[in-house]
């Protein structure tokens, strides 16, 4: 059952993703993306990681609309009527991403897990959660706190660059 | 050999494929990223993947899921502020256009 | 008949559907409800409710007389109505192409019985086994108007932004440089698509008839092109008007303020020897106060419905009919109500939050009415009027120029108006309008001038008579004034802020027609 | 069987709301409308615009729906009838309604109208902001209750319900539900007399009524959150639970729309400044309230 599932929402994922540059509709793209993300959180589900599953589809939800935006924004044909080419070194692009799949499969399906692996039932989604909060607030603390210093930096890093000069500033500077 | 661990790896495998081929071909900036989001989903299906059938017990590996989340949205935020900026200033977040950031 | 069905034949369940959609009646007033409430008419009396666009709405319901590029417009709104639709007409004339379903004289009885007839044909022949579509000449796609006249047009959205930019010979990728470059900036320096988009005719927010074509830049306005409406009533005949039908040209023109207009007219023509039609100077005050009264209170309905206000929506469309419909005697009973209503309205900090600072405009010649008032200056034709001073009329100003101001000192002019017409009741029974001569009244040549300070602020009305017949008319309104400066005052407002400005001006489309 | 119960509780919840609306905006108590409003909706053409993304206009009211749907999924109504009682209660929910953001790009996207494009960019603003208020009072509530899980959360409000415990909390929260259910006073995404309805603008007949129908479903799924994280679920003495939890289900949807119907729509720049200054630290204060209180253990 377990195996279905995971097959089924690693398809939906792939499809998805593959979805997000086949076709020319922005918007549509980044709803690709979003239900590629969102196929993902189901799969984590399936792996029993029930809070990291419902995390991932409730951030990415929210990530990709604003992605769609900017998506809107930045594009010379946002409707994708136009039917215009947005690529460049195609052959290159696929064979570099044929590649990686191949080389990762293989090493994924050469490497002997068995002497790795150890538990195989994970606790249930409750006691997980209690011990992910633990792991945060414990032993990774200071992992964790790099985490949200890393995001009040890139927060005002990314609103000074965004942002725009105020004209008499510009003019004194140069 | 657990066939549910290889069909996460394989997937995850395939979201970086899908994702590398993104961030090569895509001449906008913006297409660019989604295949830098991708890359990044893939890594996270991998960790999930090896959390669950590897060391269910240690939550260390749930918490790597969570940095690179972390770092999914803050690579998005900081490269729209990019894209943002340059195009206010050259009106193109096109690679073909930024010849001129090659070294 | 036929462009009303839906194509189809109806069984069992149908048949139930069919009685729901007879019962279920969402009206689309053309010009407006403003117009309409003006009129005396109560919508909801009649079970219909208000529908937002005409895809929403099975039923056009035009109201009095359609200027000619109002005409159009129904036509096109009738086009994008779904069916089962029907069209109502409460009046006299409407566009040829325009297939009515009943028509009905305007009034409230009239809409009651054409809305009871509308039910009937609804549900006998809402589904026919074949049905023709509907088509106009206006609607045919060599003429491009059809889709700005609309109210809910659909083609400003993403596909306007196909680039051709063929003359790159055999590029294969296209420069993103070269199509931004020509973009206009906005102030936050982006070049965007900028995308048009029509606001009115019909459109729920602004008062009916006005026609407002924003280019937005996001969700800014970075243009208005305002669009006047088009009316042949005042154009003088050859021979010239005869001064009754001047005189109904006169009150044909403003729906919104006929008292006022017709007022207007018959001062003109008694300044040229017409003998007097008006009920004495005292008697013109209680007409113009209450008028200056049901038409704030339409104003505040407008309001209303353009900020999402639904309880002043409500309400103060419940006492406009209310005061429209009072005995003159019982008018100043109505004060106490309307001092409530103002406490209520005043208590609500949302409110102030969201008019204080909205559509600043200083202060400055030309402006007129209310809006010069609430800045500040006492502009006010009444000043001038012996019948007001010998009321100790004093006019109210206003300390601020905003939106929020002008609120204030409409609700300040309702108990000024109110009081008014307790003072002139307290001297004299005022008689409504006499009735007009039997003959046509003697006219001496010359010129003759004369204003009245309609709710909207003041209005005048220049004549030349010679030989009995009006040669030459002229008419100053005050909205017209107002509409030129549309474009300074909305420039980068947001959406709806910009909105909010063009409601609290209180234009009237009708006195600004050409 | 508790899941075809819940579904029968909402729609009937989304027809006393659809009730109170009528009963607001015309004045007259009819108790027929809604229905009448449904059946004539579906009888009338349903067409497409012009040039559509037709995949994104046919899937958002559906979407829209379903997230609805989902969100009430873990809100318990009695202490056995729930859909899931998931672990992560508290956090699905907001992934629900994540959803409903999404929902409405699509429907102003899809038809291809100015109208209804500027609603759905409008939401986005709106509801990235009043999410973070549906998430940070949720936070507080699952710190008191010490889980994720909605019925434990009902559970720890035996003593005092959450309302009066974080007050500030309940307030910041109802105000984010209004927005997130685009109610008036927040209601620009489909605001009548700024974009002549918006999104909703290019919907007909039975699509139309579809995403009404939804809307009329995220009102009560909201109203059922207050409910379940504020107004202690189905506690309450002698009546039964899920009698407790229809009433105060049905009281907070009332407040709702009541609360619209008096307050003009709120402006852009209000709408985000009051959100991010004020609304945030705000709840960030909340939490640490709270997070003070329980370890006072009060």
């Amino acid at each position: 059952m377990q195996t279905f599932f995971i097959g089924f929402f690693g398809l939906a994922a792939i499809v998805f993703a593959v979805a997000v540059f086949r076709t020319s509709s922005m918007m549509r793209s980044a709803l690709a993306l979003l239900f590629s993300q969102t196929a993902l959180g189901a799969l984590f589900l399936a792996l029993q990681a029930e809070f990291l599953g419902v995390l991932q589809i409730m951030m990415m939800a929210t990530e990709m609309s604003i992605m769609a935006i900017f998506m809107v924004m930045f594009m010379m044909d946002p409707g994708g009527l136009g039917g215009m080419d947005m690529s460049h070194q195609k052959r290159l692009s696929m064979i570099a991403g044929l590649g990686a799949v191949m080389l990762v499969s293989a090493i994924a399906a050469y490497t002997r897990w068995q002497e790795l692996a150890s538990l195989s039932q994970a606790a249930a989604a409750d006691e997980q959660i209690r011990h992910l909060g633990r792991e945060l607030l414990g032993r990774s603390m200071l992992v964790f706190e790099t985490a949200g210093i890393t995001i009040l930096t890139a927060m005002i890093a990314t609103t000074a660059v965004a942002v725009k000069v105020p004209a008499e500033n510009a003019s004194h500077e140069s | 050999m657990n066939p549910d661990l290889l069909l996460a790896l394989i997937t995850g495998a395939a979201l970086f494929g899908i994702g590398l081929y993104g961030v090569l071909s895509q001449t906008n900036l913006v297409m660019l990223m989604m295949g830098i989001e991708l890359i990044l989903a893939g890594a996270l299906v991998n960790l999930v993947a090896f959390w669950r059938f590897l060391h269910a017990d240690s939550y260390a590996g749930q918490m790597f899921v969570l940095i690179v989340m972390t770092v999914m949205a803050l690579e998005m935020a900081v490269g729209f502020a990019v894209a943002l900026a340059r195009f206010r200033a050259r009106g193109s977040v096109e690679m073909e256009e930024a010849q001129e950031l090659k070294g | 008949m036929i462009h009303v069905a839906r194509q189809g034949r109806w069984q069992g369940m149908g048949r139930l559907l069919l009685r729901a959609t007879a019962r279920d009646l969402r009206a689309l007033v053309v010009p407006g409800p403003d117009v309409a409430a003006a009129s005396g008419l109560e919508l909801a009396a009649a079970g219909l409710r208000l529908a937002a666009t005409p895809r929403h709405a099975n039923l056009l319901l035009l109201v009095g007389e359609l200027p000619g590029t109002l005409g159009d417009a129904a036509l096109v709104l009738y086009a994008q109505m779904m069916r089962p639709r029907v069209c109502l007409l409460l009046g006299s004339a409407a566009p040829a192409a325009l297939p009515i379903s009943a028509r009905a004289e305007l009034s409230q009885t009239g809409l009651l019985e054409g809305v009871e007839r509308l039910r009937e044909c609804l549900s006998t022949q809402a589904y026919q086994k074949r049905v023709d579509t509907f088509s106009a000449p206006i609607l045919s796609p060599s003429d491009s108007s059809q889709e700005e006249n609309s109210d809910a047009a659909g083609d400003s959205g993403h596909h306007q932004m196909e680039h051709g930019d063929e003359g790159d010979g055999g590029m294969s990728f296209m420069s993103m440089v070269k199509v931004t470059k020509d973009l206009p900036r906005s102030p936050d320096g982006l070049p965007m698509d900028r995308i048009e988009v029509p606001f009115g005719p019909v459109f729920p927010g602004l008062p009916g008839g006005l026609s407002l074509t924003f280019t937005l830049d996001g969700d800014s306005v970075a243009q208005v092109k305002s669009e006047t409406l088009r009316t042949t009533c005042l154009r003088t005949p050859q021979a010239g008007f005869l001064p009754d039908a001047l005189l109904q040209a006169v009150c044909a023109l403003d729906p919104l303020t006929p008292v006022s207009y017709r007022l207007l007219a018959l001062r003109a023509l008694t300044a040229l020897g017409a003998p007097a039609q008006t009920p004495g100077a005292h008697g013109d005050v209680a007409l113009l106060e209450r008028e200056r009264t049901v038409s704030h209170l339409g104003w505040l309905a407008l309001l209303g419905r353009q900020i999402g206000f639904a309880w002043l929506q409500r309400r103060a469309l419940r006492l406009q009919l209310a005061c429209l419909r009072s005995e003159m005697a019982d008018f100043p009973t109505l004060g106490k109500t309307l001092r409530r209503f103002d406490k209520q309205v005043r208590r609500n900090p949302l409110l102030r939050a969201r008019l204080s600072g909205l559509g600043v405009i200083a202060p400055q010649a030309g402006l007129r009415g209310p809006v010069a008032r609430a800045c500040g200056l006492s502009t006010d034709a009444r000043t001038g009027d012996p019948a007001y001073l010998d009321l100790a009329f004093e006019p109210r100003r206003g300390e601020g120029s905003d939106a929020l101001q002008r609120l204030y000192l409409r609700l300040d002019e309702l108990h000024q108006s109110v009081a008014l017409v307790a003072a002139v009741l307290s001297r004299q029974r005022p008689v409504e309008h006499v009735s007009p001569a039997g003959r046509q009244p003697e006219l001496s040549d010359g010129e003759a001038m004369a204003s009245v300070e309609t709710p909207r602020g003041e209005a005048r009305l220049q004549l030349m008579s010679s030989g009995g017949r009006i040669t030459a008319v002229e008419i100053d309104t005050p909205s017209r004034a107002l509409l030129g400066q549309l474009p300074s005052l909305l420039r980068q407002q947001e959406l709806g802020d910009a909105l909010t400005c063009v409601c609290s001006l209180d234009l009237s489309p009708w006195d600004s027609a050409t | 069987m508790s899941v075809l119960i819940i579904v029968l509780g909402l729609l009937a919840g989304a027809y006393a709301v659809a009730l109170l609306e009528d009963r607001l905006t015309r004045g007259s108590f009819a108790p027929a409308a809604p229905l009448l409003a449904a059946a004539a909706l579906l009888a009338r053409e349903s067409i497409v615009t012009r040039k559509p993304d037709r995949l994104l206009f046919e899937t958002a009211p559906v979407l829209l729906l379903i997230a609805a749907l989902l969100a009430a999924a873990v809100l318990p109504l009695s202490p056995t009838l729930i859909v899931a009682d998931l672990a992560t209660g508290g956090l699905f929910i907001n992934a629900a309604l994540a959803y409903v953001l999404v929902a409405l790009l699509m429907a102003g996207w899809g038809p291809d109208g100015a109208y209804a494009m500027v609603g759905g960019w409008r939401f986005l603003g709106q509801v990235i902001a009043y999410s973070m208020l549906i998430v940070m009072p949720i936070t507080a509530v699952a710190i008191r209750a010490e889980s994720l899980l909605t019925t434990a959360i009902v559970g720890s409000q035996e003593g005092w319900w959450n309302m009066f415990y974080q007050p500030l909390g309940f307030l910041l929260f109802f105000i984010a539900s209004l927005a997130v259910c685009f109610l008036p006073p927040f209601d620009r995404p489909s605001a009548e007399g700024e974009l002549a309805a918006g999104v909703e603008a290019e919907y007909t007949g039975a699509r139309l009524a579809i995403l009404r129908l939804g809307r009329m479903v995220l009102v009560v799924s909201l109203a059922a959150a207050t409910s379940v994280f504020f107004l202690g679920g189905w506690l309450g003495p002698w009546l039964p639970p899920w009698v407790w939890s229809a009433l105060k289900v049905l009281a907070v949807a009332a407040l709702m729309l009541l609360a619209g119907y008096y307050l003009p729509r709120v402006r852009e720049e209000h709408l985000l400044a009051w959100c991010w200054k004020l609304g945030i630290p705000l709840a960030l204060l909340n939490i640490f309230i709270v997070g003070v209180m329980v370890l006072a253990g009060l």
